[in-house]
């Protein structure tokens, strides 16, 4: 593994340096969710990010959708772009090392006008078996990692996936989930969608997202969203806690590769839900934390509860204006920042719950919603599949505030 | 005979002995604000007449504390002074010595249980007696304590920081 | 007896009469008005001046005061305070249980409550008189021979006065310039004598005391401290004689010429001021209607023996704390205090007069001295009388302090008189000065070389309470 | 020796005109360096005494003094500084170890001066600290690794408890407390300053090695204990007095070396305090006698956490050497909560000279390179680090933050606060201003009240200063500056040094 490093340092291209810093963006963000697990084209999410054409500037969109590989629902499937065919060999030979391929095969595209010279965009359904354990606990894995390695197949996934993305130049496992698959690249969000001919696929969950680096390069590894094991994270916004919450998570193992703001809510995401098993509900407790000044006001066992996660998990605080919408298998999550310096929009129609960064394009795809809201800052939104049979009344999760009825 | 020092409602000059350092400020301060020129450097070098300070500091090893008039609620200068020139003011309690009237007899010095009534030896008068610096807003003394060892307060506000003080030191 | 409810116009009513207007009949009357605004106060004074500082008499004498500048209370005290002041009203008897006080004029005044501070009446010894011409009496018109002189009729003679008011003072001015007087002769060498002295010696004049006792200001000064005061009189030329007084006096003209002392010596002397001594004003009372010794007894509460009758200053006989007993002691700060005591309680206030004790200030030729309390005694009269003495005839300065079971009694300051009111304050309290003896003989002895708990009372007002 | 090589470092200059010979910096004086002649009525001031404390000049009622560094006579030698030949000059006198007080003033890189800090433009809004809250809030104390909850499934309401037992914390309203000043080197009155602005503010102050001095118990909650070498003043009522232990091992500005409080300090009052003779010089040993490796020290962790059954914080200070990274991580290992790291320039009451200039590395390095092994060996999260030794403005606090430190402790910032001149003469007990003496005539000099204002004023400027930078970088918590190097950049720094503080160069951007 260590001669594997250096060798690729010699031909790495002024890109790979360059990317290694931190990309700022604003940009715009939109989700759907069936609750009741219904499937639908991605059509309707296009359309919704489309809306916000202004909020991006091209150099950036992308989209996650849940439920799309329905024969291989119980197998990983990788999304990986190789900026050459070198990259996919060194990385063809890392996988199949570690797993065995079911499937590998080129992301069906289409010619769009306005996206260019994209990278080999190849995916891969794997089972893990074959000699995996052995290779993935050499010598550069962490210390940490050895603590949460115990075995657990979706730390080895966490770990391949870093350890790919680090040290293998020109290989980025841009998704590495099951049943869920990523999709972006440099340009608008609408013409990404037709690259990839989206509206061929059909989940029951979409994300998606238009960015607007405030710097002329464009990545295609650096667009919305980031994607780890099932998680999938978009996000409008910068945080000024990057430093910190990337120390804090570099301590549990988790290497802070693409550098941007979304990697590292998505580690964040992971290790305080899977790895610290914390209820999906508290979350916001910790990445937006209420302010002393409430907590001081809380009942006693509750303020003692705060105080606990804001001593012990101080470090996860996303400080600075972010709006997220987070994917994963059975949920969409939405969250603000504690003080709402980003915008972001909720709305319900029968069992489909929308989170947009403005209201304009649920509108569109959505004109009449049932219910329609703009969640306070730090207030969570959470939309769980399963939660509701198809037109059922709903009992949905609500969050704090009375939805304003529409 | 009772000596309380002051009113109770008039603010008096207080001293915190423990944090006096023997500097001789207030001295020399009281000695501007009685000289003519109140410019301390001319004060000192070109008004010779000695401008006597209304506040003495007495000193010893590293013990120190200034003391000047306590404007007595019935003061026993007031009583024995034989000429009037010596009168408590009804309203602001302040006891001064009227120079033109005093004849020298010093009965003041003789009753005054603080000593801080003093012989002016050119004048042959009473040449020092604070006068509690009425027309300004601090007494000069307490104003240039570079330690805040001398207060000016009200006597319930400062009985309350006394007791307070006190208790803190007990507590 | 007059019918109590129907007072014939003529008789005056008032609440509180005062009968005194000098430091403790105005201190009781300004007392009076602090508790009782609305009661009726009349003061009544045989004197023709609204009021005025007996001790500055001597200094009016020495011309450093001028006429006007003699009142210790300013011009409208009387009209602030509305105090009835009735001028040339000598008060010939009070009638204890009719509560009524008749006048010279014969009119009565009623009182509630009275205040007797007539203060104290010189006293004129009887010499024996070898006249050579007639004197011609103010009073009588006639010409007048006599063989003695004494309290009553020393006035007939030219040229012989006593100084106890301002009247005194005015008439001895007027004779001096009238018969160009050059030097005076003084029969007493006590307070008053030096006082007058003093005045004298600061004019110019040549003065001759006369002093029955071994040394002047024998009450209050021991050897030490007289020699060094007689010593600088003497260094102006004048004359003192002590264990000396006058057996003959000598007139001519109806005016004094000359005396022989007792050691026989003969000195022509064309003025005479007898300054022996003092003793309460109390004749307008008549006998057994108050308990009188040489002052009007009083207790603690200025009280005399008669109901509703009260008394203060010169004329009363009070507690001297230092001797335990009741002592008439004639001096100015204890006149106000006992005035204001007695005002307070007679306004229907409760104080108590805690006692006082004899001081004196006086300054002679530059040489200013003070003494207190009990001064004579000398180390070993009593097995617990300590005494410190620093004396330096050369420099003018002695400091005598005198102790009896680790209290200060008794202190003469000469020469340095800085700050003694901290002794004062130490006779007062009685303060327990053993931890601090040595301390007593520093020249500038202060505050902080004073016993810890009463150096706190005066420095942060903490500590005992006094 | 009659022949007086050394020169005198300072020179009083008096202006005759505005000299009105009042006498105050005759009385004021400590040193005797200006004496009164009664005869021509003028003063006179003896350079040779002088040390530079400023005293007199401020308290000169006219302003006609002026105490000015004077150049020395030697030849320019760049090899040879004056310096040197004082040094050789008084040893050469003295034959002894040349003593000196405060923080090392040699010229090393003062690393905070060479660190900018960030500000948020456009692509994120600062926050304004006047109109939106901003929290710096500080917890010290060990963490665990993670939280478990109890959580009631069939309630509706979803009450959440917390289930794991939380380690004791202190809680501090600002990142900064007050350091270890023992009773002895600084006077009771600063002692007290300290503790009663401490709890004023709701922050802590260290006592020391100098035992806590009894009328100082009401300030129990916000002191931290010393427990030192020489175990002064150390029972089980003064560790259950403290809201936290601190072990003291070393100290900044004489790293290897034990603590030196002159005989002359120690007055009876202080040998109560510290439970030893009077008069004697308290020379606690230079290792702990009872910590020769770091399984000793741990065993000395659990006997205190024992001793307190474990009530508070037990942290460990150490200074700042060479191997300070896997010394702070073999402290944390071994069970402290904290770790306080005392960098070169940290101040003392009396020091040898050579050791405090010349041994030690600066507190930026330690900090960078301490936070960095723990984040590496994955357990930064389990203790807290405070960052000591010349912390001199709210800027070198946000900064040491930023590194990676959890709060700061200040010392001589506290003092010089109090009064202090920084004229390094601690040692000698004749402390002009009252703070690090003895002697009643001078510490009377500190009023308190005076102190514990001065001091709440400090904590809350700086405290204020925080905010405003934080809020700049658009940050509102504390916690979101810890270790964010991302918000720092060094200038006209070598890379090396760079990497050594894991921070960029300035005009690099992410």
């Amino acid at each position: 593994m260590k001669e594997l490093k250096n060798k690729i340092k010699i031909n790495g291209d002024g890109q790979k340096e360059f990317s290694r810093s931190r990309i700022p963006s604003g940009c715009a963000v939109f989700g759907v969710i069936n609750e009741a697990g219904e499937k639908f084209d991605g059509k309707m999410v296009i359309d919704g990010i489309s809306i916000m054409h202004e909020r991006s500037n091209g150099l950036g969109g992308g989209f996650a959708a849940y439920g799309i590989y329905p024969h291989f629902s119980d197998d990983w499937v990788f999304h990986i772009f190789y900026d050459d065919t070198e990259a996919k060999r060194l990385a063809e030979d890392e996988i199949k090392g570690s797993f065995k391929i079911l499937l590998s095969e080129e992301i069906p595209t289409k010619k769009v006008p306005r996206v260019e010279n994209p990278p080999l965009i190849y995916r891969y359904f794997l089972k893990t078996g074959g000699n995996s354990k052995s290779r993935i606990d050499s010598a550069a894995v962490s210390g940490l990692r050895k603590q949460a390695a115990g075995g657990d197949e979706e730390d080895n996934i966490v770990n391949f996936v870093m350890h790919i993305n680090r040290d293998i130049c020109g290989a980025y496992i841009i998704s590495s989930g099951k049943n869920m698959g990523i999709f972006k690249g440099v340009g608008f969000p609408e013409d990404i969608g037709r690259f990839f001919k989206l509206d061929k696929y059909e989940g029951y969950l979409w994300t998606s997202h238009g960015r607007f680096p405030t710097n002329s390069v464009g990545w295609w590894g650096g667009a919305h969203p980031f994607g780890l094991l099932n998680w999938s994270v978009v996000h409008n916004g910068e945080i000024s806690s990057y430093g910190t919450n990337k120390r804090f998570v570099s301590g549990f193992g988790y290497e802070c590769t693409l550098s941007t703001d979304t990697e590292v809510i998505t580690y964040l995401l992971d290790l305080m839900v899977r790895r610290q098993k914390i209820d999906l509900e508290m979350v916001h407790l910790i990445l937006a934390s209420p302010l002393w000044e409430e907590i001081e006001r809380m009942p006693r066992d509750r303020r003692e509860l705060l105080q606990a996660l804001r001593i012990v998990y101080g470090s996860a605080l996303i400080n600075g204006p972010f709006s997220i919408i987070v994917g994963n298998n059975n949920f969409m999550y939405a969250l603000n920042d504690r003080i709402k310096l980003r915008p972001l929009v909720a709305a319900r129609k029968d069992e489909y719950l929308f989170i947009s960064s403005e209201e304009a394009p649920i509108r569109k795809v959505c004109p009449s919603p049932d219910v329609l809201w703009h969640p306070d800052g730090g207030e969570p939104v959470i939309g769980v599949v399963g939660k509701r049979e198809k037109k059922a009344g709903s009992n949905l999760i609500r969050s704090g505030k009375k939805p304003v009825k529409v | 005979m009772q000596e309380r020092p002051g009113d109770d409602c008039m603010k008096r000059i207080y001293i915190q002995e423990e944090y006096c350092i023997g500097c001789r400020l207030c001295e020399i301060y009281c000695q501007v604000k009685h000289s003519k020129s109140k410019k301390i450097i001319k004060a000192f070098k070109e008004e010779l007449v000695d401008i006597m300070p209304r506040v003495l500091v007495e000193e010893i090893g590293y013990n120190s504390f200034a003391i000047q008039c306590r404007h007595c609620a019935d003061a026993p200068c007031v009583e024995a002074c034989i000429s009037g020139a010596m009168q408590k003011n009804k309203n602001t309690g302040v006891v001064t010595c009227d120079e033109d009237k005093c004849v020298g007899c010093w009965s003041c010095i003789m009753v005054c249980p603080y000593g801080v009534i003093r012989r002016g030896l050119s004048s042959g008068k009473i040449a020092s007696k604070c006068d509690l610096c009425v027309d300004e807003e601090i007494p000069v003394c307490v104003k240039n304590c570079p330690n805040e060892a001398l207060k000016f307060i009200e006597k319930d506000e400062d009985k309350k920081d006394m007791m307070r003080s006190k208790n803190e030191k007990k507590k | 007896m007059r019918r109590k409810n129907n007072i014939p116009k003529k008789d005056e009513m008032a609440d509180y009469i005062i009968i005194g207007n000098s430091a403790a009949g105005l201190a009781a009357a300004d007392s009076i008005r602090k508790l009782d605004k609305a009661g009726k106060v009349m003061v009544l004074t045989e004197e023709n001046y609204p009021n005025y500082s007996k001790p500055m008499i001597t200094y009016f004498l020495a011309k450093t005061v001028s006429l006007d500048k003699v009142y210790f209370k300013d011009k409208k005290f009387y009209r602030d305070n509305n105090i009835d002041i009735r001028l040339n009203t000598r008060v010939k008897s009070v009638d204890t249980a009719g509560m009524f006080l008749t006048v010279e004029s014969g009119r009565i005044f009623y009182f509630k409550k009275l205040l007797i501070a007539s203060g104290g009446k010189p006293i004129v010894p009887r010499i024996r008189v070898i006249g050579t011409g007639t004197i011609e009496s103010s009073r009588s018109g006639k010409d007048k021979t006599f063989d003695f002189m004494d309290g009553t009729n020393y006035r007939d003679i030219g040229g012989i006065f006593t100084l106890t008011t301002l009247d005194d003072a005015i008439k001895i001015r007027d004779y001096i310039e009238k018969n160009k007087i050059k030097e005076i002769s003084i029969l007493g060498g006590g307070l008053i004598g030096l006082k007058a002295a003093e005045a004298f010696l600061e004019t110019g004049f040549d003065i001759n005391i006369i002093e029955l006792a071994n040394r002047i200001l024998a009450a209050t000064f021991d050897q030490q401290a007289s020699g060094i005061i007689e010593k600088k009189i003497k260094s102006k030329g004048s004359n003192i004689y002590k264990n000396n007084t006058i057996e003959e006096i000598y007139i001519t003209d109806g005016k004094i010429s000359g005396y022989r002392l007792k050691d026989s010596e003969k000195r022509g002397c064309r003025l005479l001021i007898s300054a022996v001594g003092v003793s309460p004003d109390t004749g307008f009372i008549s006998g057994g209607k108050l308990k009188i010794n040489r002052g009007i007894v009083v207790d603690d509460y200025m009280r005399t023996s008669g109901k509703n009758i009260y008394a203060a200053g010169d004329v009363v006989e009070g507690p001297d704390m230092l001797r335990g007993e009741k002592r008439n002691i004639a001096i100015w700060p204890l006149a106000v205090r006992q005035g204001g005591t007695a005002g307070i309680n007679m306004a229907g206030g409760n104080e108590k007069y805690s006692g006082g004790f004899f001081m004196n200030s006086v300054e002679i030729l530059q040489i200013p001295s003070i003494s207190m309390g009990l001064t004579n005694a000398e180390e070993g009269e009593d097995k617990n009388i300590e005494v410190f003495k620093d004396f330096n005839p050369k420099k003018n300065m002695y400091k005598k302090v005198v102790m009896k079971e680790n209290r200060i009694i008794g202190v003469i300051l000469v020469g340095n008189i800085e700050r003694a009111g901290i002794y004062a304050g130490l006779i007062r309290n009685q303060i327990d000065i053993s931890s601090v003896k040595e301390n007593i003989s520093k020249e500038d002895f202060g505050i902080i070389h004073l016993p810890a708990d009463y150096k706190k009372h005066l420095v942060v007002g903490e500590g005992i309470e006094v | 020796m009659a022949l007086k090589l050394t020169q005198s470092e300072f020179e009083t200059e008096r202006d005759e005109n505005k000299c009105i010979s009042c006498q105050v910096c005759v009385r004021q004086c400590s040193n005797d360096v200006h004496e009164y002649d009664s005869d021509q009525d003028t003063i006179y001031s003896d350079n040779l005494k002088c040390v530079g404390c400023h005293r007199c000049e401020s308290l000169c009622p006219t302003g006609a003094l002026k105490i000015k560094e004077r150049d020395s006579q030697f030849k320019t030698n760049y090899n040879w500084s004056p310096d040197h030949l004082r040094n050789i000059y008084r040893q050469a006198d003295s034959g002894g170890v040349l003593l000196t007080g405060m923080g090392s003033d040699k010229p090393y890189t003062v690393y905070w001066d060479r660190i900018l800090f960030n500000a948020s433009q456009v692509t994120n809004p600062s926050i304004d600290p006047l109109r939106e809250p901003m929290e710096i809030k500080t917890f010290i104390g060990r963490k665990p690794d993670k939280l478990e909850f109890k959580k009631n499934k069939n309630l509706k309401n979803k009450s959440i408890k917390l289930k794991t037992k939380m380690y004791p914390q202190l809680e501090l309203s600002t990142p900064i407390m007050f350091s270890a000043m023992s009773y002895g080197s600084i006077s009771f009155n600063a002692c007290k300053s300290l503790a009663s602005a401490a709890s004023q503010f709701g922050t802590y102050y260290n006592t020391g090695e100098g035992g806590l001095h009894k009328d100082l118990y009401k300030y129990a909650e916000n002191t931290i204990v010393q427990v030192a070498s020489g175990r002064y003043g150390v029972d089980v009522d003064y560790l259950n007095k403290g809201s936290a232990v601190e072990i003291k091992i070393g100290q900044g500005a004489k790293p290897g070396i034990g603590g030196h409080l002159p005989g002359e300090k120690v007055t009876e009052d202080i040998s109560n305090t510290r439970m030893i003779p009077e008069g004697t010089d308290a020379l606690s040993p230079a290792p702990h006698h009872d910590i020769y490796s770091i399984e000793d020290l741990a065993q000395l962790i659990y006997a205190l956490k024992e001793a307190t059954d474990w009530s508070k914080p037990v942290g460990v200070k150490v200074s700042a050497v060479h191997n300070i990274a896997p010394i702070a991580s073999g402290i944390v290992r071994a069970g402290a909560d904290f770790v306080t790291i005392d960098g070169l320039r940290g101040g003392t009451g009396a020091a040898p000279q050579t050791i405090r200039d010349n041994v030690g590395i600066p507190i930026e390095l330690a900090v960078a390179a301490v936070d960095e092994r723990l984040r590496e060996e994955g357990i930064r999260h389990k203790a807290s680090i405070i960052a000591a030794g010349s912390i001199r403005s709210s800027s070198d606090a946000i900064k040491a933050i930023a590194l990676g430190a959890d709060a700061v402790y200040i010392g001589t910032a506290a003092l010089i606060a109090m009064g202090c001149h920084l004229c390094q003469k601690c040692y000698t007990g004749k402390c002009n201003w009252g703070i690090a003496t003895q002697d009643p005539y001078l510490t009377k000099r500190l009023n308190p009240d005076i102190g514990t204002r001065r001091l709440l004023n400090l904590l809350r400027g700086w405290s204020l200063e925080i905010k405003e930078m934080l809020g700049g970088a658009g940050i509102n918590a504390i916690e979101s500056l810890k270790g964010n190097r991302e918000h720092l950049r060094g200038i006209g720094l070598s890379d090396r040094e760079l990497t050594v503080l894991g921070i960029k160069h300035a005009g690099e951007a992410w």
